[in-house]
């Protein structure tokens, strides 16, 4: 198979975070947690590779580890979407046009049509800012996102005479959702999943902006850029550099998504093999 | 008036079609035949140069003074609809659904300057009327989704002809049509062709269409025209061995030697389904659409019985009730004297003794799996035995595959092989009744010969019953003993296969009948006549 | 209006002269007041929008902070200093054009203090015993008890003078005396003061004031930069002030605040009851990093729960140095380890900037912080009335109001009995120098029991255009008083 | 086309029952008194009470579920706790800002992406369209409260062609109003044109590959012809949703571009509503917004109806 263009850039450019991430649990180039006031907002230089913060932190760790809980917040919450919208979305598919059906893509519209921010400062303001709050309220808007591409994508694997030919072998609808219908939509689930991982990102930055995500001094790059964009004409690198990275983030996982489609693609296989 | 040299088409370098030459005169049909990927599409498709992107052309197709494969694009809109006009297989995918048909037949005649919109919608209306579409039925404002298959081919038939083009190419124009709707197009066409002194130029898969269309012919096979000449010529002397292949294979009838005990397997009685059909107004809910009105016929112990009906008479509803799939209004289904409950779970015992094999040979399995876990899947029913590997390779075997095969992916097959594989699964437990649901309506007819011959095999040796469901009678009338012909939901008649097709009693059975198309006796040399397929 | 100056200016002629005449202004306000009514609420954006501006009182605060007539040209106080007689202004009107007299003080007083009052500083009123209209001109107020601070306490926004036909609608309508009244209010964005043309005193040079409400402080600054605004008398982000400072456009005015910015502790939660603990973390406190580090250096470091600019002030910031190895010593000898607390910030910067640090230097010494950000709403169910917290970061804003170590309810719960003793001392002694001794004594004692964790005085950070003068540099109340602010021609 | 009206109406009636219900739950939930809120620090117990009385907190639930309810039936939606004056009145002021932006934001995004959707489809895979496509998977990537600061940085702060945010009231003129909602709707437009160009582009793609497009080309249409005559209309449909979605979106998720703006819109009252337990009002302006988004998705419904015949017919 020929990897698409896309998904080898966006692999490489959310890889670099990833790993970032995952390498700011063994070493960072300065502890986050340790502040030094006399050190604050220096310019780039060979102690500090990108310069520090208002509270003298070094800003590449601050991104390293900042990466971690953009990532392990976007993540949690599409687990959530998926472990709670896969199985509606079959359950629906399975008794389509009927009342369970309805009510599961009645219930589906309902969230939709709330207003997510405003639910999440809701979310919130009953349970207190928090990074678990953040992925409650991110992972609940995900949950009809993944029931509905679930149940559309099952809806046709279900016409196929593959599952009427199960059906004749005695299979009941739970075997034939888990046998035949759920491998046969994953590469939908993974590319639906690539893009509410990256939304998540977008999500998770917005409310930390708000100050409703993770609570400090677990540095987030949405709250870094809350914090810094005062001092946005004296040290603009405090403002850009997190703004760049969410944006090279999301910018890798979206190419990832566009070219996983391409390259799982039922359609598009075909015409290669 | 379109004479064709040397066309070649490569795809991103790859070759496609070859030297291919031949000519269409006016007022004559030319006819094109091929199995599917044969080129055969593509030839109509580069004429007028819409072949897909990334294709390069060589060659020359002169229409009067103009080489059509060197017109730029501009020059190309000039000559589509307006001196070539083009229909094509699907019509139901073919027309626009957001547009009402007189929009779209005017749009022919607007979009070449020919008449405004006022006065192309009165010629629109003329043409609907030429081809069977009288106002007082189908109004200008109707939309595509309102119409039958049947009349929306004669809508874009109407769109072709709108200009009265010099020639007219028509790609499979029936293949998606039942049989009585395709001798009413097929008589349209070469109504049309005769009374519009335009060429036709009709690319098909069926022998018997072409003989009785066709004034000549070209056969195709992997991009070439390997035998071109007059119709029955052509037929007569058959030179080229794949001419000869595809013309046994389409009269192929595989040997009968199994005989039916007495006694039935499966027992229908007064089968009723109903479906429910959507509320009218909020209150009120309309009477249910009846698919299948109180059918009962009994299937003999080794029996082979057909089910012949056009699309839509609730051939697929009855074999979903049979296998206990639909849950019934009405009626009792028996399967070796017990009752088939339908809707509910159906005991292991009584599953196994009833296999399917479905028509689409992509559809029907799972991508995700190796043949040997799609083979196994009946095993569900009672539990893998203890031999289950030796049972895979001999059912593979059974249908002329490898048991090595058993350890590849589905795509790795072609058509006729998946449906083998099909078959394989079928037979895995065992069954006594297979049911073969237009088991071989996808194949190409040399694929189906084989296939045909191996279902008569296994019949024999493992004394097999079968329900033989199809819309194609010449397919049913060679591999069936007994046969029913279905319409709207009824068994209009039924009897001894060769008793209904020889001397069909009821209206509907003999219009089925006079609507299929044959070749006519004694075009070939050794040759009794044969119903086309 | 700001823009179609700015559209005129760029589509016609050079617009410097035009400019000149200015008597309109535009000030930034980080919160909106949730209404108008100073004698109904206890934010203090009321008072900043309404105090001496729309409400007067019998007196007021200058802008020094001392205490000077207000509505009341001067007062009588009887030997036994229980009964206080104010003489009023004479020609006082309302906005709606009704004359104020000594039944409106009466009214306005008797209904602070009534029963079913909704008065924030209620207990402002809680000494008066009766109040009497002498005549239209003439009040009298008797007292329970002796009160030195009675003309400070008539001087606050709470105790302004309202109409009693207005009264209750003051909240979305107000009706003061002020020389300035209420032109239009559009909620969430701003309120639009102009001037009252039959106002008692002297006019205003200014004949129209707007308030801007602009939260965020990013928005703020661009807003200051583009000139939306004139003037953000308490600007909300100090780390930007140094480029106001270099911008010739701009001038930075430093004030003090009556702003002690404590970290409080809760004294009834193990193990913070043990004064121990409570020193170990006080002394696990840098305050200079705080103050440069939250506030860029604007700020004044404190060690006791008292205003530096207050004469009565004594520098206790010794007691609690930053001294990590003691803080230690401290803990051992409390036999405190692998210690958890729970901090509770509300929104403003200083806390959550002040609490990321403290959270850090209290690390320093092995105590980890659990940090939580809430609203004001939560701050005030859960910490403050719910006293469910260990550490929070608060600014006490209130004039004068070390008075509150005297309530044992009081969400830090600081229940000492001496400490209550010496307060009602000083509520009965009216003798300068007594009560001076008895205030040092107080700042002394709740130093020395370490109650809270004594942070600095918050400072004012304004920033107003160049041309504006009059402007308040300290804030003896939260008041922008516009009476005295014209532009420089 | 009626029965299709009529039944959706009923399951848009259902969901306006079922929001309602929700809302007032989680508002019944959030912790913090409202009248403890706005006494302040200082406050005696008794003053609070009185005002929690006054402010007719203490019914029983049922009770004032209903009486909510009740009164946004009859267009009463309550009187604000701190402002003292009717929601319907705030909500009005407010709608006069954010109506206008999300209009002005989706006038935008739509002008920006339909042709560039269009040319991308159109030369699908020629440079023009990878070049299209990697702008709008920049502009989806990029938070909009950051591009927002970067527009304030650029055109109020440096070039002072605009101004920081603020809104001068539409009684200042059309034009300076429209001028102070250019930066916040540019922000706001920037991803919802990305997303809708590339909705666009696929939507396109995918109809241009339909048979008909292949009848309407051998008819003598041109590629062009083609695109604007056939692929377009039936390409709107996915369309018609997203742009639904969005002006939805837009009503209500502007908060965060309303506070970096500070414009008084209805994202940032229900933020202050949140912030200050001005409770009523954050339930029914969220009912509100709840209803909207519901009545668009409605009228969706409906333009998809009247864009496909298919549809009027079904249920």
């Amino acid at each position: 198979m020929r990897w698409p263009v896309q998904l080898i850039i966006g692999a490489i450019l959310s890889g670099l975070f990833v790993l970032a991430a995952a390498a700011s649990f063994l070493w960072v180039p300065h502890e986050v947690s340790t502040l030094s006031i006399a050190d604050r907002l220096k310019p780039p230089s060979a102690r500090y590779l990108l310069g520090t913060d208002h509270f003298g932190r070094d800003i590449l760790s601050m991104l390293m580890v900042g990466a971690r809980t953009s990532i392990a917040v976007a993540l949690v919450a599409v687990g959530i979407g998926v472990a709670a919208g896969v199985p509606l979305g079959l359950a629906a598919a399975a008794r389509r046009g009927s009342l369970l059906d309805e009510i599961i893509m009645r219930g589906n519209d309902l969230i939709f049509a709330f207003p997510s921010l405003v639910i999440a400062i809701l979310i919130t303001a009953v349970f207190g800012p928090s990074a678990l709050n953040a992925i409650l309220a991110i992972g609940i808007f995900n949950i009809p996102v993944f029931a509905r591409v679930t149940r559309g994508g099952a809806l046709s694997i279900w016409t196929l005479d593959y599952i009427l030919a199960a059906r004749v072998a005695g299979k009941n609808a739970l075997r034939i959702s888990a046998e035949h219908i759920l491998p046969n939509i994953l590469n939908l689930l993974i590319v639906q999943g690539t893009i509410q991982f990256s939304l998540g990102i977008l999500a998770e930055a917005g409310l930390s902006y708000v100050g409703l995500g993770a609570q400090p001094p677990t540095p987030s790059w949405g709250r870094m850029l809350a914090d810094a964009q005062t001092m946005i004409y004296t040290a603009p690198r405090l403002a850009i550099l997190p703004g760049l990275a969410i944006v090279g983030m999301v910018l890798g996982l979206n190419l990832m998504g566009d070219g996983l489609r391409d390259a799982l693609d039922p359609r598009l296989r075909r015409a290669r093999e | 008036m379109i004479a064709v040299e040397g066309l070649s088409l490569a795809i991103h370098g790859q070759p496609i079609l070859r030297d291919v030459t031949f000519r269409v005169a006016p007022g004559k049909v030319f006819g094109l035949v091929g199995e599917s990927g044969s080129g055969k599409s593509l030839t109509a498709l580069a004429l007028l140069q819409l072949a897909p992107e990334g294709s390069t052309l060589s060659g020359r197709a002169m229409m009067g003074d103009t080489d059509l494969l060197s017109l730029p694009e501009r020059g190309m809109c000039a000559i589509r609809g307006n001196r070539i006009g083009m229909i094509f297989q699907e019509p139901m995918t073919a027309l626009n659904p957001v547009q009402t048909i007189g929009e779209q037949v005017a749009e022919t005649l607007v979009i070449h300057g020919r008449a405004n919109r006022h006065e192309a919608l009165a010629m629109a209306r003329e043409r609907l009327d030429r081809v069977g579409l009288p106002a007082a039925k189908f109004p200008l404002s109707r939309y595509p989704h309102a119409l039958s298959g049947g009349q929306r081919q004669r809508v874009c038939i109407a769109m072709a002809i709108a200009l009265r083009p010099e020639l007219l190419i028509a790609d499979e124009p029936t293949t998606a049509l039942d049989v009585t709707t395709q001798a009413q197009i097929l008589d349209l066409l070469k109504e049309l062709v005769e009374q519009e002194q335009m060429g036709l130029l009709l690319i098909t898969h069926d022998l018997a269409v072409v003989a009785g269309m066709a004034d000549d012919l070209a056969v195709m096979q992997q991009g070439r025209i390997v035998e071109q000449g007059p119709t029955e010529e052509l037929f007569r002397h058959m030179r080229h061995p794949y001419t000869r292949q595809l013309f046994e294979a389409s009269g192929h009838r595989p040997p009968q030697t199994a005989v039916p005990q007495e006694g039935p397997l499966l027992r229908v009685h007064g089968v009723i389904r109903e479906y429910p059909r959507p509320r009218a107004a909020l209150l009120r809910r309309p009477p249910p659409f009846r698919a299948v009105n109180e059918v009962s016929f009994d299937i003999r112990r080794g029996e082979s019985l057909g089910l012949v009906g056009e699309s839509g008479c609730g051939k697929s509803t009855l074999t979903r009730a049979i296998l206990g799939l639909e849950p019934l209004q009405g009626g009792e289904i028996r399967l070796d004297g017990e009752a088939v409950h339908a809707g509910e779970p159906m005991p292991a015992h009584m599953r196994r003794k009833m296999q399917v094999v479905f028509q689409d040979p992509y559809g029907s399995f799972n991508p995700r799996h190796r043949v040997r876990r799609l083979i196994a899947e009946p095993f569900h029913l009672a539990g893998r035995p203890d031999d289950a590997g030796a049972r895979i390779d001999a059912a593979l075997e059974a249908v002329g595959l490898r048991p090595s095969d058993a350890d590849r992916f589905i795509h790795e097959f072609s058509g006729g092989q998946r449906q083998r594989i099909a078959i394989a699964r079928a037979l895995i437990t065992r069954p006594e009744l297979i049911i073969l649901d237009e088991a071989v309506s996808a194949l190409d007819v040399r694929v189906r010969a084989q296939i045909l011959d191996l279902l008569a095999a296994l019949r024999a040796e493992f004394g097999l019953t079968y329900l033989f469901i199809s819309h194609d009678l010449s397919v049913v009338r060679s591999i069936t003993d007994r046969v029913m012909v279905m319409k709207a939901g009824e068994i209009v008649e039924q009897g001894p296969t060769e008793a209904v097709f020889g001397a069909p009693r009821h209206a509907y059975t003999q219009m089925l009948i006079a609507a299929a198309p044959v070749i006519p006796a004694g075009w070939r040399g050794d040759g009794e006549a044969r119903p086309g397929g | 209006m700001r823009i179609i100056r700015m559209t005129a200016a760029a589509l016609a002629l050079g617009a410097g002269p035009a400019l000149a005449a200015q008597d309109t202004i535009t000030l930034g306000m980080q919160l909106e007041p949730p209404n108008l009514d100073p004698t109904g609420g206890a934010a203090a954006a009321i008072d900043e929008v309404t105090y001496a501006n729309i409400f007067e009182g019998l007196t007021r605060f200058a802008a020094d902070g001392a205490i000077i007539p207000g509505l009341a040209r001067s007062w009588d106080i009887s030997e036994d200093g229980l009964t206080y007689t104010f003489h009023l202004a004479p020609g006082v009107t309302f906005h709606d054009g009704t004359a104020m007299d000594a039944g409106d003080v009466k009214f306005s007083l008797d209904r602070a203090r009534a029963e079913d009052s909704t008065n924030a500083q209620k207990a402002l009123f809680a000494g008066i015993a009766d109040v009497a209209v002498i005549d239209p001109l003439t009040v009298r107020i008797t007292l329970s008890a002796p009160d030195g601070g009675f003309a400070f306490k008539m001087a606050w926004g709470d105790a302004v003078i309202v109409a009693p036909e207005s009264a209750e609608t003051n909240a979305a309508a107000p009706v003061g005396t002020g020389p300035f009244k209420l032109a239009r209010w559009v909620q969430g964005d701003r309120i639009e003061l102009e001037r009252h043309p039959d106002y008692w005193g002297a006019a205003p040079a200014l004949s129209k004031a707007t308030f801007r409400f602009i939260s965020d402080p990013n928005a703020a600054f661009a807003a200051m930069m583009a000139g939306d605004v004139d003037a953000f008398p308490v600007f909300p982000a100090p780390e930007t002030l140094e480029q106001f400072k270099a911008d010739p456009r701009f001038t930075v005015i430093v004030g003090s605040t009556e702003g002690e910015t404590v970290l409080a502790m809760n004294n009834k939660q193990k193990p913070l009851d043990d004064v121990r603990v409570r020193a170990a973390v006080a002394h696990a406190i840098n305050r200079q990093d705080i103050i440069d580090g939250a506030m860029f250096g604007y700020g004044t470091p404190i060690g006791t729960h008292f205003a530096p600019h207050n004469p009565d002030y004594i520098d206790l910031t010794g007691i609690s140095a930053y001294d990590p190895e003691k803080s230690k010593a401290l803990l051992k000898a409390a036999g405190v380890s692998d210690l958890t607390l729970r901090m509770a910030l509300p929104p403003p910067t200083y806390a959550r900037r002040g609490g990321e640090i403290i959270a850090a230097q209290l690390r320093e010494i092995g105590i980890t912080t659990e940090i939580t950000n809430m609203e004001w709403a939560q701050w005030l169910e859960q910490a403050f009335r719910g006293k469910d917290f260990d550490l929070t970061i608060v600014s006490h804003t209130e004039p004068m109001d070390i008075g509150i170590y005297a309530r044992p309810d009081y969400y830090f719960q600081y229940d000492d009995l001496g400490f209550q003793a010496l307060l009602a001392l000083l509520d009965n002694t009216s003798a300068p120098e007594a009560r001076s001794g008895l205030l040092k004594a107080a700042q002394g004692k709740i130093a020395m029991d370490y109650v809270n964790g004594y942070l600095f005085q918050l400072a004012k950070t304004g920033v107003a255009n160049a041309k504006i003068k009059g402007l308040w540099e300290n804030a003896p109340t939260q008041a922008n008083d516009l009476t005295g602010v014209t532009w420089e021609e | 086309m009626l029965r299709f009206a009529a039944t959706r109406l009923v399951s848009l009636g259902l969901s306006l029952i079922a929001a309602s219900l929700v809302i007032f739950a989680v508002i019944e939930v959030v912790p913090g008194d409202p009248a403890a809120f706005m006494l302040g620090l200082n406050a005696e117990p008794e003053a609070v009470a009185a005002l929690r009385d006054e402010l007719g907190l203490n019914g029983s639930r049922a009770a004032r579920y209903l009486s909510w309810v009740g009164g946004m039936v009859t267009g009463d939606f309550g009187q604000s706790y701190t402002y003292r004056v009717p929601v319907s009145q705030l909500v009005l002021q407010r709608l006069w800002v954010s109506l206008p932006l999300a209009l002005y934001a989706l006038g935008l995004s739509t002008l920006i992406a339909f042709p560039i959707g269009l040319i991308a489809a159109s030369r699908r895979g020629r440079p023009a369209d990878y070049g299209i496509m990697a702008a709008t998977q920049l502009g989806v990537a990029v938070p909009n409260f950051w591009f927002a600061m970067l527009l304030v940085l650029v055109f109020a702060v440096n070039l002072r062609w605009f101004s920081a945010g603020g809104f001068p009231g539409w009684e200042a003129g059309a034009f300076a109003a429209l001028k102070a909602l250019t930066l916040p709707a540019v922000s706001l437009a920037l991803p919802q044109a990305s997303i809708l160009a590339r909705v666009m582009r696929s939507a396109l793609i995918e109809t241009l590959g339909q048979d008909y497009i292949r009848t309407a080309r051998a008819k003598g249409l041109s590629r062009r012809q083609a695109i604007t005559r056939h692929a377009l209309r039936n390409a709107l449909i996915p369309v018609l949703t997203i742009i639904g979605l969005q002006f939805s979106f837009l009503l209500a998720g502007a908060i965060i571009i309303e506070n970096v703006f500070f414009l008084p819109g209805l994202g940032r009252l229900i933020f202050q509503g949140i912030t200050q337990r001005d409770l009523v009002v954050v339930e029914s302006v969220v009912m509100l917004l709840v209803f909207a988004v519901i009545l668009v998705t409605f009228l969706v419904d409906l333009a998809y109806a009247a864009a496909d015949p298919r549809l009027r017919h079904r249920r």
